[in-house]
């Protein structure tokens, strides 16, 4: 796409020149696709307005009134111009929609290898658990090249996630979990801002999205690592007593959990469905709405009992047991900087029986191959 | 405008009763559509308020004017009096009330006590509304999304609401009104096509306001009922489902922008009809489209959902669906621009706007398509870009539509000229001030400032102080019509019809009897019937007195009225 | 006044007049008939379990019953076109308002995967 | 709306307009009634689809004779305001005032029955917002709240339109005792039939979708095992 990357060194020579600002930066893999929309929409519609206002100008001028009695003058206008006019802009108008369809297809499902990052939203802060546990507050560390999932869901009103630089966007709604994803390109630090209005601080419900090498990013999460999400959801599992009914054998009166998520379930009324996240957490805190077939619905349901970060605790444990070995995607390097505490790993603490641990996990394809420069070359963002 | 010598009737409506009572208890449709003009014009003036007020604060990017509370409370004011208070009845209540009677040769609307009743309900809700203004505020944002507004808003949300379902019901009322005035109350003679524009508009219009309206009351008593019992309809800790909240709003508030547009768009067709004195091109194709816009304005409303986690199915139905809309909105644009061809085109002062008109509508169209799309609105919702998105609708749209109107009609209405000069001038300032106040935000837009914030980052600020720069620019264009509409009330000069426009009202007299015409009128021509002088080689010797000495007698009835 | 005599005033011209607006007592109680006959069938057809079929069972006894009303003790079937399209248009925008929130309703959560038109982007290739 | 003391208002020219107006204006209103309440229907068929079940188990709590009665009860209504009509258009002033007394009889009838059923609900603390408790299965609580607040809304601003209703037919009642109404001039009466029927048609959609609901369950409800 050389022509938009031509228009943005113009934006950028303008934004320097003037010190205005005229176009966002574009750090992320879908950000380009979304201004070349935005540039192909501009030029037709702007080419179309500066016609419409081009032609009305000239007519004004040429058929202005020169006397106060001047009378209009017969104009033989073919009428078939009126379906011309209907029929031409439809079709600009049908490829604006399909191509802006496509874009946003594109990117409503995240790729299965996606990094997976919890979010919660509430009353005015971002909170990020990274899947190894690692929380943070209103900054989110990430890895360049690398798709990124963030599932997000809300304590308390609407907001709403949007990364400008990433050009993403997407409601964080109470009780159920929305997702989002992106890949950055290019490290550096970026706005992240609630876009829907949620009360008194709305405006200050803003962070920032530090896009690092993945190199980086190991060290970071390194540095940062409090503990493994499954990890603690395990605890919970085991202190809630869900394994006393979810024992794995086979009088267990509930059924058996691995595997469980990405997985089609029959239901009692014959009707099958996928076990998402949503579909796991309504079968925590409200496990009688959809009832697994050849189970009684004896579950007791934890609604109001368990925070919203213990539910994400808990379906992640839940999600992981499902995963097979060789869909993880450790994002640690061969050689971490630092070694990892004992015990954090958590595919060395899944209880046993269902998933054998690896001793050592593949290498990180985008680290292996990261063409990109190193982060002292990127240019924080204010904020 | 034609220098005339004429002089007004002795009674008209305006004095053919004196006192309070007179105007309180009347159920003639001038005399309400006054009451409404009022109204609204307080109400446009307090909702301009609180938007100069906003742009105060944004002119830097810390919170130094107002903190985040008072800021919250300043945009949803905003919002809620400009859209349900000012815009949706602007061209209708005033302009249309007053009107729609005399463009169909009618003595009336069909219901002339429901018309009083509907004033009084909109001012009920504008108590509502004051009231909420004086206690304190009420900081949801226009669109009262749950559960914040039902749940978590410590402000004046009941009262809010309810003030909006009133003014909805009121709404109501004058479209059902006009529904039945248009099909029971023309003149004989008047078919359909041979209707003003300005009646197909507003009809189109009603039927919006008659249908989606009732669904926008009973989500408002829901917010209210859920707020006071906490009860859970939308809040989700309860079970339910904000999103539903949304589809129920939008299925409203979509249709609403068009009830807010589509009086304008008549409007325009009348000004650039009367002066360029011709017909307006394919007057078939500008009229369907009307009811086009009306039709389609259902199917639209999910695109203010791309990001809320709609279905992406249903995302995709309401993208395409919301092409299908524009269609029509492109119909009227380039009817208007074929019909200045060969006009005999004159610079009024309602001429202007309505070139200001088409200009702006196109752009705040386009940039519809834009948000349209699903893969941009994912990167522009809820940003700046929205915000100059609408407002080059409804205000360089729907409020310079009806400011054109406004000073089309104004010697119909009182029978006197606003001064022409400082007519011109304030239509100037007015569209100055309001490109420098909104062609900005499309910039900072894209570069991702969102909306509802009152703290911003630095690097947004040189845009922002343009934009509030161009605000007070337009302050000062909206205030000059104020004060000379006022003063022309007395002192302007005797008018009947400056513009030699044709159609029925302009047959009445000016200002009208209180019974609009002495007789009814009998309609034998169509709509715009201006004499045309053949089609010329050269330009100069098609000049023609011959017809313009009494260029709106072609009827030869109602004319009377005049000379009373 | 002119206008029942204008040709160009069609509702005026071409109405029904002031002919006879309701329906015969007969009719009227035939109507009756039915529609308790509808009540009782709508209880009789809930008390078995029937099923997917209960509420498509239920409404269809329910929609019957509200056109007998409309057409006979409302008498749309008498009325002129313009009544009819009132009647219409309103049930008209009352299912695109359940059409198209049901659009979302029941297409949530299926969301689609497309092979990706920008699987040669260089930068997704290399996961 | 219409002038009721004289027959013809003065902006109408014919008696045959000023009726055909009113017909028009008062689909019109019945237009936005069939909204108002398509609205209310529409969140209704949202949560059941969400809580189908809790929807079940609730409405097996609805009493469906008292439900069934009162659309009996509305059916004849509706038939004695189709003969009150008939009645106005043949002049028949006692026709006119016997059928409009049935009329209001049965609405009252209605009213009643729903007093009932509401006081019964009430002191089984079935009430969102006031004393909703639930006892049945506590993961239907959500879905059987929100099937009672629809339910008390629903059903609530119907019977505001019947109370609405008796009030407009007493003015009616005591017009047409004043002998207000001819052959030539009966709008009024007219119109309000119209308003009485779509009052009645409502219910046919509510009495299966809140009292039937749940019919086939085992009664008392409260959850089914
Ligand atoms: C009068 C008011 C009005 C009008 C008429 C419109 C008209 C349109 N609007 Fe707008 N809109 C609003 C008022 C209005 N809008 C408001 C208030 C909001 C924000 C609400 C809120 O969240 O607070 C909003 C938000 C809004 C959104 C949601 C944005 C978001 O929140 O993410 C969208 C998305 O699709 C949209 C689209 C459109 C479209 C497609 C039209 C179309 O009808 C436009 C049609 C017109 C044209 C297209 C111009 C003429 C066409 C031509 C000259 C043809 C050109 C030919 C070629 C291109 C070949 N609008
Ligand atoms: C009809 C509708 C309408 C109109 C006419 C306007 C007019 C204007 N609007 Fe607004 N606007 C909305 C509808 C409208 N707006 C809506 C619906 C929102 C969204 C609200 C929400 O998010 O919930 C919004 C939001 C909105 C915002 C975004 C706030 C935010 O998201 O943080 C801004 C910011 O610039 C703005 C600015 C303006 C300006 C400068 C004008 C100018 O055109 C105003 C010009 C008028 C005047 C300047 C008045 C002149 C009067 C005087 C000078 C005297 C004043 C003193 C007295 C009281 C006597 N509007
Ligand atoms: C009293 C026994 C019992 C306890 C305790 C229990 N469950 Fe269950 N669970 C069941 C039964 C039985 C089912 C199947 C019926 C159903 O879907 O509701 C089930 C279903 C599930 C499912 C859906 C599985 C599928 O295949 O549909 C999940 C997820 C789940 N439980 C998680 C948990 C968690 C997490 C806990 C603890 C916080 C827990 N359960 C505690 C009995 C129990
Ligand atoms: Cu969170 Cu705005
Ligand atoms: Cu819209």
């Amino acid at each position: 796409m050389t022509e938009l990357t031509l228009l943005n060194a113009l934006f950028s020579w303008a934004a320097l020149a003037f010190r205005l600002p005229l176009f966002p930066e574009q750090a992320s893999a879908n950000a380009p696709r979304v201004d070349a929309l935005y540039f192909f929409m501009l030029a037709v519609c702007g080419g179309v307005s500066i016609a419409i206002v081009l032609l009305i100008f000239y007519f004004a001028v040429k058929y202005r009134r020169r006397a106060p009695d001047q009378l209009a003058e017969e104009a033989h206008v073919p009428i078939a111009l009126e379906w011309a006019w209907i029929i031409i802009p439809s079709l600009f108008f049908l490829s604006f929609f399909a191509w802006g369809a496509l874009v946003y297809f594109e990117d409503a499902k995240a790729p299965k290898d996606a990094l997976e990052i919890a979010c919660t939203g509430r009353q005015w802060m971002w909170k990020f658990q990274h899947p190894d546990g690692q929380r943070e507050i209103n900054t989110l560390h990430i890895p360049i090249g690398k798709p990124i999932k963030l599932v997000m869901v809300s304590e308390d009103v609407i907001h709403s996630m949007f990364v400008p630089a990433f050009r993403i966007h997407m409601d964080v709604i109470p009780k159920r979990y929305t997702e989002v994803w992106f890949e950055a390109t290019k490290p550096g630090t970026y706005h992240m801002f609630c876009s829907q209005y949620c009360g008194t601080e709305h405006a200050n419900m803003i962070g920032s999205v530090v896009a690092l090498e993945p190199h980086e990013y190991q060290a970071w999460l390194n540095g940062a690592a409090t503990g493994s999400l499954a990890l603690r959801g395990e605890g919970l599992f085991n202190k809630l007593a869900c394994n006393g009914c979810h024992t794995g054998d086979a009088e267990a009166r509930g059924p058996y959990l691995p595997g469980l998520y990405g997985r089609n379930v029959q239901l009692t009324t014959g009707e099958v469905i996928v076990a998402d996240e949503n579909y796991i957490r309504e079968s925590i805190i409200k496990p009688g709405a959809k009832i697994a077939a050849g189970y009684d619905n004896i579950m007791p349901g934890y609604d109001g009992q368990l925070t919203e970060e213990q539910i994400i605790e808990l379906v992640a444990y839940i999600k992981h047991l499902g995963k097979k070995y060789d869909q993880f995607e450790p994002v640690a390097p061969p050689t971490a900087p630092a070694p990892r505490p004992a015990g954090q790993n958590p595919d060395q603490t899944l209880p046993t029986g269902n998933v054998k641990p690896s001793a050592t996990p593949p290498a990180t394809p985008s680290e292996a191959t990261s063409p990109r420069p190193a982060p002292e070359g990127a240019r924080p963002k204010a904020n | 405008m034609i220098e005339e010598n004429v002089s007004l009737p002795r009674i008209h409506y305006l004095n053919s009763h004196y006192g309070w009572k007179s105007w309180l208890f009347t159920t003639d449709h001038k005399r309400i559509g006054l009451l409404y003009m009022i109204s609204i014009t307080l109400m446009f003036f307090l909702g301009g308020f609180f938007a100069l007020l906003i742009r105060l604060e944004l002119l830097t990017p810390q919170a130094d004017m107002f903190n985040a509370d008072t800021y919250n409370k300043f945009f949803t004011l905003h919002g809620v009096i400009l859209v349900f208070f000012f815009l949706v009845p602007s061209i209708p209540a005033t302009l249309g009330n007053f009107l729609i009677p005399l463009m169909i040769g009618a003595k009336d609307v069909a219901f002339p006590k429901l018309n009083l009743l509907s004033w009084y309900i909109y001012a009920i809700g504008s108590l509502f509304t004051l009231w909420v203004v004086a206690v304190g505020g009420v900081d949801t944002g226009w669109t009262f999304y749950t559960p914040y507004s039902t749940t978590f808003a410590n402000t004046h949300v009941i009262a809010a609401t309810l003030g909006v379902f009133f003014t909805g019901f009121s709404s109501i009322l004058t479209g059902l009104n006009f529904i039945v005035t248009i099909h029971k109350m023309r003149a004989p003679g008047l078919t359909w096509f041979r209707l003003p524009l300005f009646i197909w508009s507003l009809y189109a219009t009603s039927i919006i306001q008659v249908l989606a309206t009732p669904v926008l009351g009973i989500t408002m008593v829901l917010i209210a009922v859920e707020r006071f019992a906490r009860v859970g309809i939308f809040d989700p800790a309860l079970g339910g489902d904000p999103v539903l909240f949304q589809h129920m709003f939008w299925f409203y508030s979509h249709p609403a922008v068009y009830i807010m547009i589509l009086p304008s768009l008549g409007v325009v067709s009348e000004l650039i009809s009367a002066f360029t004195w011709k017909r307006v091109f394919g007057y078939k194709f500008v009229a369907v489209s009307s009811l086009m816009i009306a039709i389609f304005s259902f199917i639209v409303w999910g695109h203010h959902m791309y990001v809320s986690s709609m279905s992406i199915y249903a995302g995709m139905l309401f993208s395409i669906l919301s092409y299908l809309v524009a269609v029509p909105s492109a119909v009227k644009v380039f009817n208007w621009t074929a019909t200045l061809y060969k006009g005999s085109v004159s610079y009024d002062t309602p001429m202007l706007y309505a070139l200001g008109f088409i200009g702006l509508f196109t752009i705040g169209g386009l940039t519809g398509l834009f948000l349209a799309s699903m893969g941009l609105d994912r990167h522009l919702h809820d940003t700046y870009f929205v915000i100059a998105h609408f407002h080059l609708i409804m205000v360089g749209g729907a409020v310079m539509g009806y400011f054109g109107g406004l000073h089309y009609w104004w010697p119909k209405m009182f029978g006197r000229m606003y001064p022409e000069w400082w007519g011109r001038l304030s239509a100037l300032i007015v569209f100055v001030g309001f490109n420098l106040s909104f062609f900005p935000q499309f910039i900072i837009g894209y570069l991702g400032m969102p909306r509802r914030y009152h703290v911003y980052a630095p690097e947004f600020q040189v845009l922002n102080v343009m934009s509030t720069a161009g605000s007070s620019i337009l302050g000062v264009g909206y205030l000059l019509p104020l004060v000379y509409f006022i003063w022309s009330l007395r002192y302007g000069k005797v008018a009947s019809n400056p513009w030699m426009a044709k159609g029925l009202e302009w047959e009445a007299a000016s200002p009208p009897l209180p019974e609009n015409f002495l007789e009814q009128p009998v309609v034998t021509e169509e709509a715009y019937n201006y004499p045309i002088r053949p089609a010329q080689p050269t330009r100069h010797t098609g000049r023609l007195t011959s017809g313009l000495a009494q260029p709106a007698d072609t009827t030869g009835k109602g004319r009377e009225a005049e000379v009373v | 006044m002119a206008h029942e005599t204008t040709p160009h005033n069609e509702h005026l011209a071409n109405g029904q007049g002031h002919a006879h607006h309701s329906i015969s007592p007969a009719t009227c109680l035939l109507v009756f008939a039915a529609l308790v006959i509808g009540t009782v069938a709508t209880v009789w057809t809930a008390s078995m379990d029937l099923g997917v079929l209960n509420t498509p069972v239920a409404l269809s006894i329910a929609v019957a019953k509200a056109t007998l009303i409309i057409l006979y003790f409302m008498h749309v079937l008498y009325s002129k076109w313009l009544t009819r399209m009132v009647v219409i248009g309103s049930f008209f925008f009352l299912i695109v308002l359940f059409g198209l929130t049901f659009a979302d309703y029941l297409t949530r959560e299926k969301t689609p995967e497309i092979p990706s038109l920008y699987s040669s982007d260089p930068i997704l290739k290399q996961q | 709306m219409s002038n009721a003391h004289s027959p013809i208002a003065h902006h109408f020219y014919t008696v045959e307009q000023q009726k055909e107006a009113a017909t028009i204006g008062m689909w019109l209103f019945l237009a936005t009634e069939i909204l108002l309440f398509g609205a209310l229907f529409t969140a209704y068929a949202v949560y059941r689809q969400k809580f189908p079940d809790a929807f079940m188990v609730a409405s097996s709590r609805m009493d469906w004779k008292m439900g069934g009665l009162n659309t009996l009860f509305l059916i004849i209504s509706s038939v004695t305001m189709v003969f009150a009509v008939s009645a106005a258009e043949k002049g028949r002033r006692g026709g006119l005032l016997g059928f409009l007394a049935a009329t209001g009889f049965f609405g009252t009838l209605f009213l009643v029955v729903k007093y009932f059923e509401y006081k019964h609900h009430y002191h089984d603390q079935d009430v969102p917002g006031l004393n909703f408790h639930w006892a049945g299965a506590p993961e239907f609580a959500n879905g059987a709240q929100m099937f009672f607040f629809l339910y008390f809304f629903m059903t609530g601003l119907h019977a505001l339109h019947m109370v609405v209703g008796l009030g407009l037919l007493i003015w009616i009642f005591i017009t047409a005792y004043q002998g207000k109404y001819s052959p030539e001039y009966y709008n009024p009466v007219e119109m309000f039939g119209l308003y009485w029927h779509f009052v009645d048609l409502v219910w046919i959609f509510l009495f299966p979708l809140l009292y039937l609901l749940g019919a086939h369950l085992p009664p008392g409800g409260g959850g089914h095992h």
